[in-house]
């Protein structure tokens, strides 16, 4: 006993590592262990004479600001996503889907119609309109709530929005193609309405193909 | 090496005993001839690609003659490389015969060298990958990893196209539903099958298939027509069906239906 | 339409964060991660218009010389303790089967000669390889099967994996010990034996000088 006493107290036989390395090492353990480390566990894997408290004080300073941060937990340390970059662990996988035949006539009325109840979006559609439907379209930030209709019930109505001229690449609503003009486009049954011509036909190309194409792309590429 | 093993060695001086432990009894220690003939050479203590494949090929049949004396088993690859190795033996120690087709005996030999320095170099390299900072061992993977999850986002997709389809389609359908309505004064044949089914239960005798017709189609001619073709076209579906039986006396005569009387039918059909 | 075009000719809405934060997601990613992650799985969680490739080196030079290392595994990046500080670690050392000779020569002949067939294998160790040999390495997710020969028999090849790189702290399979050396001095040509003639030895260019070298991210591309 007193041999090993004497020994502790004179200068061990090897010094304790400078503060950097201690900070290496607290960091390495740190990093790999599997929970978080109390500065008595560090101090026992750590080399004689290492002050490991004041390491992981130092490791903490080190990563302030960084992308992982050095943090307390309870009486023990870790190492952490820094609270900000949370997002980057979720990996999103962006599913495209077409809007259903219900959403998508729905849609179409309200466009076509509005401001518009949905007694007669049902009148028009000839069947039920499921609330989930519109919910969706306002949801999708396509479809909201318009003024209430002044007739008996004070029903709500419904129109499109901003986001949906900007989604269908359109100025205003009045611009969606007339009956003529889908008569014209053939998408009405192919009976080409003699009275229109080849102009709206055109239009009804272009508009197809070119705007809503572009824009989408531009405006909703991968909004978050 | 297990001492019982080696009772067949006891009969040898010690010395001797010693030398073919070395080498012979742990035949099972070798991954095969390729293996041992790179331990012999390695005796030789010179580059492999410069050995003495003579030298070499001696020590290996000596190694063969030792096991045989011991009356240890070798494996049949040891014994194919045993006269593989003499044959190349008497091809080095002879002079070349000018007449002979394919590899010289240094050609054998070189490529013999080459394939001992090659397997020696892969278990070098082997000892040097494994002696490396490995992961796990010497460097470590970050021991609290968080998951990625992965986030399920439906991004509804609707075209400028689909929104005029729909709102096409559903115009076209308010277009058309007057035609539909027009076509009153047709009797379908579903109609005429399911209005049938329910009252041939009742007709157990003869009875003219005209009187099946629903109320009130009788006067109309059109309408009598259509429910007359209905009606008729739904009797020969029960009867395909087995479920009535239909007549007619003759030539424009009235057709008559009756039930399907159960197992044995009588009479005319 | 040409306001679309307009918009889309303008820098995107939103700028890409800054080298310094982008540093900061590259290096969040990586903590965060047990297995190296690729460059192009950086670029799918971080902001539009990020350069991770940039970022990962930025972010390598900064922890040059501390207890964790960002190393390059293949066309992945990892983070992993400084070797030398392996002995920190004891409690997270990970027991693992000692390999056999067989296993580890044949570990080396497929690190070494890949693509390479079982054939050759067993040509090289002048023993058959035991399909338990391949089984163990395989499931140990340091050799895969890569394609296979064109010869006939279409036998198939066996070449390493990103796990392999990953444990031995190779960046790549040109980095592997001595593979200059044994190139320089023939070893790993595929001599075919003196009686068969030059065809054997044709193939064998192909395999040693293509497919390690520069077959190596075509091979590791779809690594687990």
């Amino acid at each position: 006993m007193a041999d090993l006493r004497a020994v502790s107290d004179e200068p061990p036989l090897f010094a304790p590592p400078d503060m950097a390395e201690q900070e290496r090492m607290v960091e390495a353990i740190l990093f790999a262990s599997r929970d978080p480390v109390t500065v008595a566990e560090m101090s026992a894997r750590m080399p004689h004479g290492s002050d490991p408290s004041e390491a992981v004080r130092a490791l903490a300073a080190h990563y302030a600001g960084r992308g992982v941060e050095v943090v307390r937990v309870g009486d023990a340390w870790a190492i952490r996503t820094a609270a900000d970059l949370g997002f980057l662990m979720r990996r999103e996988v962006v599913e495209e889907r077409k809007l259903s035949r219900s959403a998508i006539e729905t849609l179409a009325i309200i466009a076509y119609h509005q401001p518009v109840t949905r007694a007669e979006i049902e009148e028009i559609r000839g069947v039920a309109v499921s609330r989930g439907t519109v919910d969706l379209l306002i949801e999708l930030g396509w479809v909201r709530f318009g003024r209430r209709r002044m007739t008996p019930g004070r029903p709500v109505t419904f129109v499109v929005t901003q986001g949906f001229l900007d989604h269908f690449g359109l100025e205003s609503a009045r611009d969606l193609p007339g009956l003529a003009d889908l008569r014209a486009a053939g998408l009405l049954d192919g009976r080409a309405a003699p009275d229109i011509g080849g102009r709206a036909a055109e239009d009804a190309d272009d508009e197809t193909d070119g705007a809503p194409a572009t824009g989408q792309d531009e405006l909703f590429g991968d909004a978050p | 090496m297990d001492d019982f093993d080696t009772g067949p060695l006891m009969a040898l001086p010690v010395a001797d005993r010693l030398a073919a432990e070395a080498l012979v009894v742990d035949v099972d220690g070798f991954e095969g001839p390729l293996d041992l003939l790179v331990t012999l050479a390695r005796a030789q203590k010179v580059d492999l690609r410069r050995i003495s494949v003579l030298a070499l090929a001696e020590q290996y049949l000596a190694f063969v003659e030792r096991a045989r004396a011991l009356r240890l088993e070798l494996a049949a690859d040891y014994l194919v490389m045993a006269a593989w190795l003499a044959y190349l033996k008497s091809r080095l120690l002879l002079p070349p015969d000018p007449e002979e087709e394919g590899p010289s005996g240094e050609d054998l030999a070189a490529h013999l060298a080459f394939q001992l320095a090659r397997l020696e170099a892969m278990r070098d390299v082997g000892a040097r990958l494994m002696g490396r900072d490995r992961l796990g061992r010497d460097r470590f993977v970050r021991g609290i990893p968080e998951d990625v999850t992965a986030q399920r986002r439906v991004r509804w997709t609707a075209t400028l196209l689909d929104l005029m389809q729909a709102y096409a389609r559903i115009r076209t359908k308010d277009e058309f539903r007057p035609f539909a309505f027009d076509r009153t004064g047709i009797l379908t044949m579903e109609q005429a099958l399911e209005r049938l089914r329910g009252m041939i239960g009742f007709a157990g005798d003869w009875a003219d298939l005209m009187s099946f017709l629903p109320d009130g189609w009788g006067t109309d001619p059109a309408r009598r027509r259509s429910a007359a073709a209905a009606t008729f076209a739904a009797s020969l579906e029960l009867v395909k069906a087995g479920q009535i039986e239909l007549r007619q006396e003759g030539a424009f005569a009235p057709l008559r239906l009756r039930r399907r009387p159960p197992p044995a039918p009588k009479g005319a059909a």
